[in-house]
């Protein structure tokens, strides 16, 4: 495995995102796509199993940069998290590209759609692979934009576009903190190489202290700032729920697998730092509130994706759980895997659904979707199951190692972790029963989607449920995680939470008029605890104020040009008319040349081309010389 | 007779040369004028050659005859150009002929 | 040869030669073919000598004259004023008026004939028009006048010539006109003879005629076409 | 006796005849007015012993400058001065003046040295003794004096020449 | 006073009426001759009035001429400059008969004791010919210009430009001979030509025929009288002029070949001498007056042969042919002078002179070509 192969990966989606970029024809810039993500998919397979194998490499690229002493060189690193974060991108990416070409079949700009998916697969696998903090960002910007440009795809639809806005500024805000993060670390240390053979950032000690902080303190900080913003944790997820206005497969791969995973790998990546920076728990107390907040705010959710988009955000808390509280990376990152393949399912389950149902997002408008779409339903409940960690699939594997750290680590974490997750259990159960049970409360029939839109469904049902088992020691062992015995009091409580929870909402929603107002929907749920409001109060006003600031101080710069404006016309005013006027042209030069014009004018009256009167001067000078001397020989 | 009265004929006919040249407007006119000055040089050379104290040396004739030819050459070169001037003023008038551009 | 001015020599030897022998060659005398003029000084017109050596031999012609025989120029005066030389004169210089006598009976004589000399060409058409021979050209060519305006108009009188006077100008000519006219007159005669006794014989027949009428009178009226033969 | 009748009489002539030559109106009779003194002239120069310089005189002025300048006056305008315009150039009355001055001036020296010694016998001037003068002592004058004939002659001819009046065209050969 | 004016008219009467009668026979003669060449007998019938004699040969034919002048109306154009017609034809008439006293009428040597016919024995005669034959253009131009007419003018021009033209091959053939002579005076002339005439030397031929050719344009006769040709300007310069003043302006043309006949006589065939001069001095004369009738005859005969000169090919012949000879004439009379070997002279000189006529002609053989017109397209 060179280099330029390891480079291939992701340059390959960036180069066909530049080829779509120009084409009209759907399918055929679809054709490319996948084949490109395809081959880098089998590109990843082989760099996974070299890095399964052998150890960690670094392939230094090229320079990027280099002014007086300081280079700055691009590098990637071929290790066993970023093969396996590479791999999972890539067949999540591949799955959600044959689903999209169906779905975004009859788009006339489906072509433009899969230009930036590509687009955003390039920028993704840049960030997974890289070692060097700036490649790294830039990466992070590339997916930053992708997303907005998927989430604003429909631009015609003013809410898709304030959504892409929205969902630009705020992870904008994050990514403004892992700037700072790397310049802080850039001067402390000089080098921006994560792993640089022994001078790299996460081997060097960056002990000095920078504004009384520790500067691995100050740096991790900053570091969780980025991730939070692009993770959606709690202060900077409010863009995550509105990013639904995008087409259903960008939810499925953004906002499910691979782009909210970023901010998560990004501190397992740079982990070492956390550690000597003593951010951890911190890390994980965000967590744990952001799961909290988003499974309550979830239950009061009436559309299909807008309640997958805040269970993502509260799993991702778990996630952040999980990376606080374990010694390892690896309790997260396992997490993440396997929420990323179910959640990918229930994203596109759902997009199956409301394409059947003609578009229908909102559950109350549903039902009876068992009978009319059998496989996806089917699919749909797998991955649900695992969402709720129902015993031995995928998630219950995952959420039970994160569970265990915390139990080890930080009690009263454990118990909101654990409450949490029974809000989890219970607004899945409610949703399928809004979706699935009883008669169908919809315009339209639903029907079936196509072959090209099950498939992957089924595919990504058989991961949801076997990942967590056959993968699950393995895959903890070589992210490094020290397998420990699960005590007994962690195991009760999960298997209790789980179907507790599906019980209690079985209890709840079952029979019910499923027309009648939710109960648990309470109001401040809808409202989604008035988070936007409460940001438009506080950020808004103050931008408008900043503005307003700015304005002013634009016009006094105007005012201040005009005035200098004014003073230097009136001195060259003064100059000319006086000084060079009187002084030079009068008396000088033009004086001079009307002197010279009348003696010329003098001297011209004798040469007046009067040839009989040059003849009678002639006669006189004869004259005059003969007189002449005459007198001088008398 | 005497040589005074020789002298005072060319005078004579030198004024009158002078007064065509002076006054008259027509160039023909004036290099006639300027003819009658050479005769009457002419005049003075061979009368002083005459009265003069060694008449065999001849010089009054002699110089005579030279200033006959070139007179001769004179008013040849002089007709023509006036001429040419002729033939591009399209006329003889001293008084018109006052500028070196082309008209 | 191709000498310089050799061209010159040889013209001016021409001119010499001819210029020389002009006095001494005997036969280039003779036909110096420039001739004198005969003329004699004071000679009048009428004693012009015809000699070979002059400008008027016997072909020479001038300007028309009208003949006349015998003696007496109206009497014998041939001209009868039939006007054809006067329609058949290219310049119309001849003009003709008939006599009449005194009963106004056109008596076969020109009153007036005139010629107008200074327009004759002298192409003697009127010559070969005159069916009686009456107009004849002259060799005479001393005509000058001082008078510009009427000296060249010829009247009748000075046109009248006598025949004797052209046999002495153009004796041949004269002499085949005269033959000519001598051999018409005889056959008119003949001819004439020849009328008169067929006349004769037929009157003749009708006094034969006229006695045989009176005999048979008693007869039935005859048809009278018989009668004139 | 004879001689002076003779001298007061070309002296009358050539006066009269330079007179005429500057105020004619009509060149013409100027021209001839200017031969008629000429010949005055070269009587004079008879009566002064130089009859050689007078026939030469005879010979150049009468015969070939007379003949070039009626050429001149030919080819140029107002030749019968049969148009009014005024005959002196403007200012003419100082022309005038000069014109007067100057023989005054020359003829003061001579005027006021009074008469001259009596002239000796006449001198004897042979075309043979001028002949021989010019080849001996002037020859030098002699030749400058042929190139300048030449020049002048070649010159004139250049000047007045003119442009081509028929350049040699397809029909006339070069 | 009244001694020399009788000496004067002494003189001049005899000249004058003895060249004026001449001319009277010379027109005779000439019309004579041209008749006989032409095979023609010419004048021969005026008759005297009142007298026995017929037509004595037309010899009376002149003095009709004289008296018919003398009756014709003289006819002066309305704007014709008045002054300038009248003097004209006088101006025309003078310098020949002042010339004609120049020329040595008796041989000085054998006449020394008799009274000289030579009215002036001027010491430069030759030059003073010159300058006097000179004067005949003046009135040629007079006469063309004073008759107000276009093509009198035209004529008078052309004619001047000719005679100006042919003055210079006269000049410079007679210079031959005056360097031979070493003299300008006629007698000399004469006197160096007694042991050999001058036509016999190589140069002296060449130098006669130069002079004679050009003294027949001089006199505007035969090939060269172009200006005064009936067929050219009608009457070149004299067709304003009739009358009287018409047969001036003749007996002037005819003096004038007197006089140049004369010259060429006295230069080249060495003036009064002939056979029996030494018995009968008297015979000199007449020996002259013969040879100048020799000449005549020459005239009037090239008058009956050569066709007349166009102004071109006239003006070409005087500048490009007689005045080239003539200078090489100069030089070649200079060398034969000094080598004074006549019988080297003489091949030399005329192998030298011929070729270079030959050369001349040949190179200017465009001139005498038939002119090229250039129409106005």
């Amino acid at each position: 495995m060179s280099a330029s192969t390891l480079a291939l990966i992701p340059c390959l989606p960036l180069l066909a995102a530049l080829c779509t970029a120009g084409m009209r024809n759907g399918r055929r810039a679809a054709a490319v796509a996948i084949g490109a993500l395809a081959m880098s998919a089998l590109l990843a397979l082989w760099a996974l199993s070299q890095a399964w194998t052998g150890d960690a490499q670094v392939f230094p690229l090229a320079d990027w940069l280099s002014v007086g002493g300081t280079r700055i060189t691009f590098s990637l690193r071929l290790d066993a998290l970023s093969a396996l974060m590479a791999s999972m991108v890539t067949f999540v990416g591949l799955l959600i590209f044959i689903f999209s070409t169906g779905y975004m079949a009859h788009d006339p700009r489906c072509a433009r759609f899969f230009c930036y998916l590509s687009l955003f697969a390039a920028g993704m696998l840049g960030l997974v692979l890289s070692n060097n903090l700036l490649l790294l960002f830039m990466s992070w910007e590339i997916v930053g934009l992708a997303s907005y440009l998927l989430i604003g795809f429909w631009f015609h639809k003013p809410s898709a576009a304030a959504a892409g806005k929205k969902a630009f500024i705020v992870t904008r805000l994050g990514d403004l903190g892992l700037l700072l993060g790397l310049l802080v670390a850039f001067t402390q240390t000089g080098t921006l190489e994560l792993y640089a053979g022994g001078a790299g950032l996460l081997e060097k000690d960056p002990g000095t202290l920078v504004w009384g902080v520790g500067a691995a303190k100050l740096v991790s900080l900053l570091l969780f700032v980025g991730a939070a913003g692009k993770s959606g944790q709690v202060p900077l997820h409010v863009w995550l729920p509105d990013a639904m206005e995008g087409p259903t497969p960008v939810s499925a791969l953004i906002h499910a697998a691979t782009m909210v995973a970023a901010g998560v790998f990004l501190v397992a990546r740079t982990f070492p730092l956390f550690e000597a920076g003593g951010t951890l728990p911190l890390v994980a107390w965000t967590g744990g509130v952001t799961a909290l907040i988003a499974a309550l705010i979830a239950l009061g959710q009436f559309d299909i994706k807008r309640i997958l988009a805040y269970s993502t955000v509260s799993q991702l808390g778990l996630m952040m759980v999980g990376l606080g509280a374990a010694t390892t990376g690896a309790i997260g990152m396992y997490h993440l895997f396997t929420h990323a393949y179910f959640k990918a399912l229930l994203f596109l389950g759902a997009g199956s659904i409301s394409h059947g149902c003609h578009h229908e997002q909102d559950i109350r408008k549903m039902g009876g979707i068992a009978r009319a779409m059998p496989v996806t339903t089917a699919a749909y409940l797998c991955g649900a199951l695992a969402l709720v960690a129902f015993p031995y699939t995928s998630g219950y594997f995952s959420k039970d190692a994160v569970l265990v750290a915390v139990y080890g680590a930080d009690r009263p974490l454990f118990y909101l972790c654990a409450f949490s997750s029974l809000l989890t259990a219970l607004y899945v159960t409610r949703q399928c029963v809004y979706v699935f049970a009883g008669a169908h409360r919809g315009a339209h029939a639903p029907h079936e989607s196509p072959a090209v839109m099950t498939v992957p469904l089924v595919i990504l049902a058989v991961f949801a449920l076997g990942m967590g088992g056959l993968f699950g020691g393995a895959l903890q062992a070589k992210l490094g995680a020290i397998h420990a015995a699960h005590p007994f009091p962690v195991i009760a409580t999960s298997w209790a939470v789980a179907l507790g929870g599906m019980l209690l909402g079985w209890v709840i929603y079952s029979g019910r008029d499923l027309r009648a107002p939710d109960p648990l929907a309470l109001v401040p749920l809808q409202r989604k605890l008035w988070f936007d409001e409460l940001y438009a109060a506080t950020a808004g006003r103050l931008w408008s104020g900043l503005t307003a600031l700015a304005v002013l101080l634009q016009e006094m710069v105007a005012a201040l040009a005009e005035l200098v404006q004014e003073l230097a016309q009136a001195t060259g005013q003064f100059f000319s008319r006086s000084v060079d006027g009187r002084l030079i042209d009068q008396l000088a030069v033009d004086g001079l040349a009307r002197r010279f014009h009348e003696g010329g004018r003098a001297a011209v009256r004798f040469q007046s081309g009067f040839l009989p009167g040059y003849l009678r001067w002639v006669v006189l000078g004869t004259l005059l010389g003969g007189l002449f001397v005459h007198w001088l020989l008398t | 007779m005497t040589l005074n009265h020789y002298l005072v004929l060319s005078a004579i006919l030198l004024g009158i040369g002078l007064l065509g040249v002076l006054t008259r407007r027509n160039i023909i006119v004036v290099l006639f004028s300027i003819e009658i000055l050479f005769n009457a040089a002419n005049l003075n050379f061979i009368a002083f050659w005459r009265f003069g104290p060694n008449p065999e040396a001849l010089m009054g004739p002699m110089f005579a005859l030279f200033a006959i030819a070139v007179a001769a050459a004179e008013v040849a070169v002089g007709l023509a150009l006036v001429i040419a001037v002729y033939r591009h003023f399209k006329t003889v008038d001293l008084e018109k002929l006052d500028t070196l551009r082309e008209p | 040869m191709r000498l310089l001015g050799f061209g010159i020599l040889k013209g001016m030897a021409v001119t010499l030669e001819n210029f020389v022998r002009s006095y001494f060659d005997r036969d280039r005398r003779h036909h110096l073919f420039t001739k004198e003029y005969a003329w004699e000084p004071g000679a009048p017109a009428e004693v012009l000598p015809a000699r070979a050596d002059t400008t008027v031999t016997a072909h020479s012609r001038n300007f028309p004259i009208l003949l006349h025989d015998g003696a007496d120029p109206m009497g014998g005066i041939r001209c009868v004023a039939c006007q054809i030389c006067e329609r058949e004169c290219p310049p119309q210089c001849i003009y003709i008026e008939k006599d009449y006598d005194e009963q106004g009976k056109y008596i076969k004589r020109p009153a007036i004939f005139d010629i107008d000399l200074s327009v004759c060409m002298s192409c003697q058409i009127c010559v070969e028009v005159c069916p009686f021979d009456a107009i004849v050209m002259d060799s005479q060519f001393e005509l000058s006048t001082a008078n510009r305006f009427g000296g060249l108009l010829q009247h009748r009188d000075q046109l009248l010539k006598s025949n004797e006077y052209y046999h002495r100008i153009h004796p041949e000519e004269a002499r085949a006109r005269d033959d000519r006219m001598a051999q018409e007159k005889a056959e008119k005669e003949a001819k004439q003879a020849a009328a008169d006794a067929a006349k004769k014989k037929a009157a003749e027949a009708k006094a034969a005629a006229e006695i045989a009428a009176e005999k048979s009178k008693p007869e039935p009226s005859a048809p009278t076409a018989g009668g004139a033969a | 006796m004879i001689e002076g009748v003779a001298f007061y009489i070309l002296s009358t002539v050539a006066v009269l005849g330079a007179l005429l030559a500057v105020s004619r109106r009509n060149l013409v009779h100027g021209v001839f007015a200017l031969l008629l003194f000429f010949a005055a002239l070269s009587g004079l120069f008879v009566m002064l012993m130089a009859d050689y310089v007078a026939a030469v005189q005879v010979l150049v002025y009468v015969g070939a400058v007379g003949i070039l300048q009626l050429f001149a006056i030919m080819l140029t305008e107002h030749v019968t001065g049969d148009d009014l315009r005024r005959l002196g150039a403007r200012g003419w009355f100082w022309g005038l003046m000069l014109a007067v001055a100057l023989p005054v001036v020359l003829l003061l020296p001579p005027l006021l040295n009074g008469e001259p010694p009596v002239p000796p016998a006449a001198p004897q001037s042979t075309a043979r003794q001028l002949g021989s003068q010019l080849m001996e002592h002037y020859v030098v004058p002699l030749e400058v004096l042929a190139l300048l004939l030449t020049g002048a002659l070649i010159g004139a001819v250049a000047v007045a020449h003119g442009p081509e009046k028929d350049p040699p065209g397809k029909d006339r050969p070069a | 006073m009244t001694q020399t004016l009788l000496n004067l008219l002494a003189i001049a009467v005899p000249l004058a009426v003895g060249f004026a009668s001449l001319f009277a026979f010379t027109t005779w003669l000439e019309r004579k001759i041209l008749a006989r060449i032409q095979n023609r007998i010419g004048p021969n019938r005026i008759s005297l009035p009142f007298t026995r004699f017929r037509r004595l040969f037309g010899l009376i034919q002149p003095a009709a001429d004289g008296l018919k002048m003398l009756a014709k109306e003289d006819i002066v154009p309305r704007d014709a400059d008045k002054l300038l017609h009248l003097l004209a034809p006088i101006l025309s008439l003078v310098p020949p008969m002042m010339v004609l006293c120049l020329l040595p009428l008796e041989l000085p040597y054998a006449t020394a004791g008799m009274r000289a016919l030579q009215a002036a024995a001027l010491d430069n005669a030759v030059l003073l010919f010159f300058a006097i034959t000179s004067l005949n253009t003046l009135a040629v131009f007079m006469a063309g210009w004073a008759s107000r007419n276009k093509y009198s003018l035209l004529g008078g021009m052309r004619a001047v430009a000719q005679m100006v033209s042919y003055e210079i091959p006269l000049v410079l053939s007679a210079a031959v001979v005056i360097m031979a002579a070493g003299g300008m005076n006629a007698q000399a002339i004469v006197e160096a030509q007694r042991a050999q005439w001058f036509i016999f030397t190589p140069w002296g031929l060449a130098a006669f025929l130069i002079f004679f050719i050009a003294s027949l344009a001089e006199t505007n006769r035969s090939p060269f009288d172009l200006p005064e040709a009936e067929s050219e300007i009608i009457a070149g310069y004299f067709t304003e002029y009739s009358g009287f003043k018409f047969a001036l302006f003749f007996l002037g043309e005819y003096l004038a070949i007197f006089a140049v006949s004369g010259l060429a006589v006295t230069l080249f065939l060495g003036g009064g001498a002939g056979p029996w001069v030494a018995a009968y001095p008297a015979l000199s004369c007449v020996w002259f007056l013969a040879k100048i009738f020799a000449l005549i005859f020459v005239m009037i005969w090239l008058r009956g042969t050569l066709p007349r000169l166009r102004v071109d090919q006239l003006m070409g012949f005087a500048w490009k042919f007689l005045l080239p000879l003539s200078l090489l004439n100069l030089f070649v009379a200079a060398a034969a002078l000094k080598l004074a070997k006549p019988w080297l002279s003489w091949p030399v000189g005329a192998l030298v002179l011929y070729g270079a006529a030959v050369a001349l002609s040949r190179s200017h053989r465009a001139d005498a070509a038939p002119r090229t017109y250039s129409y106005a397209e």
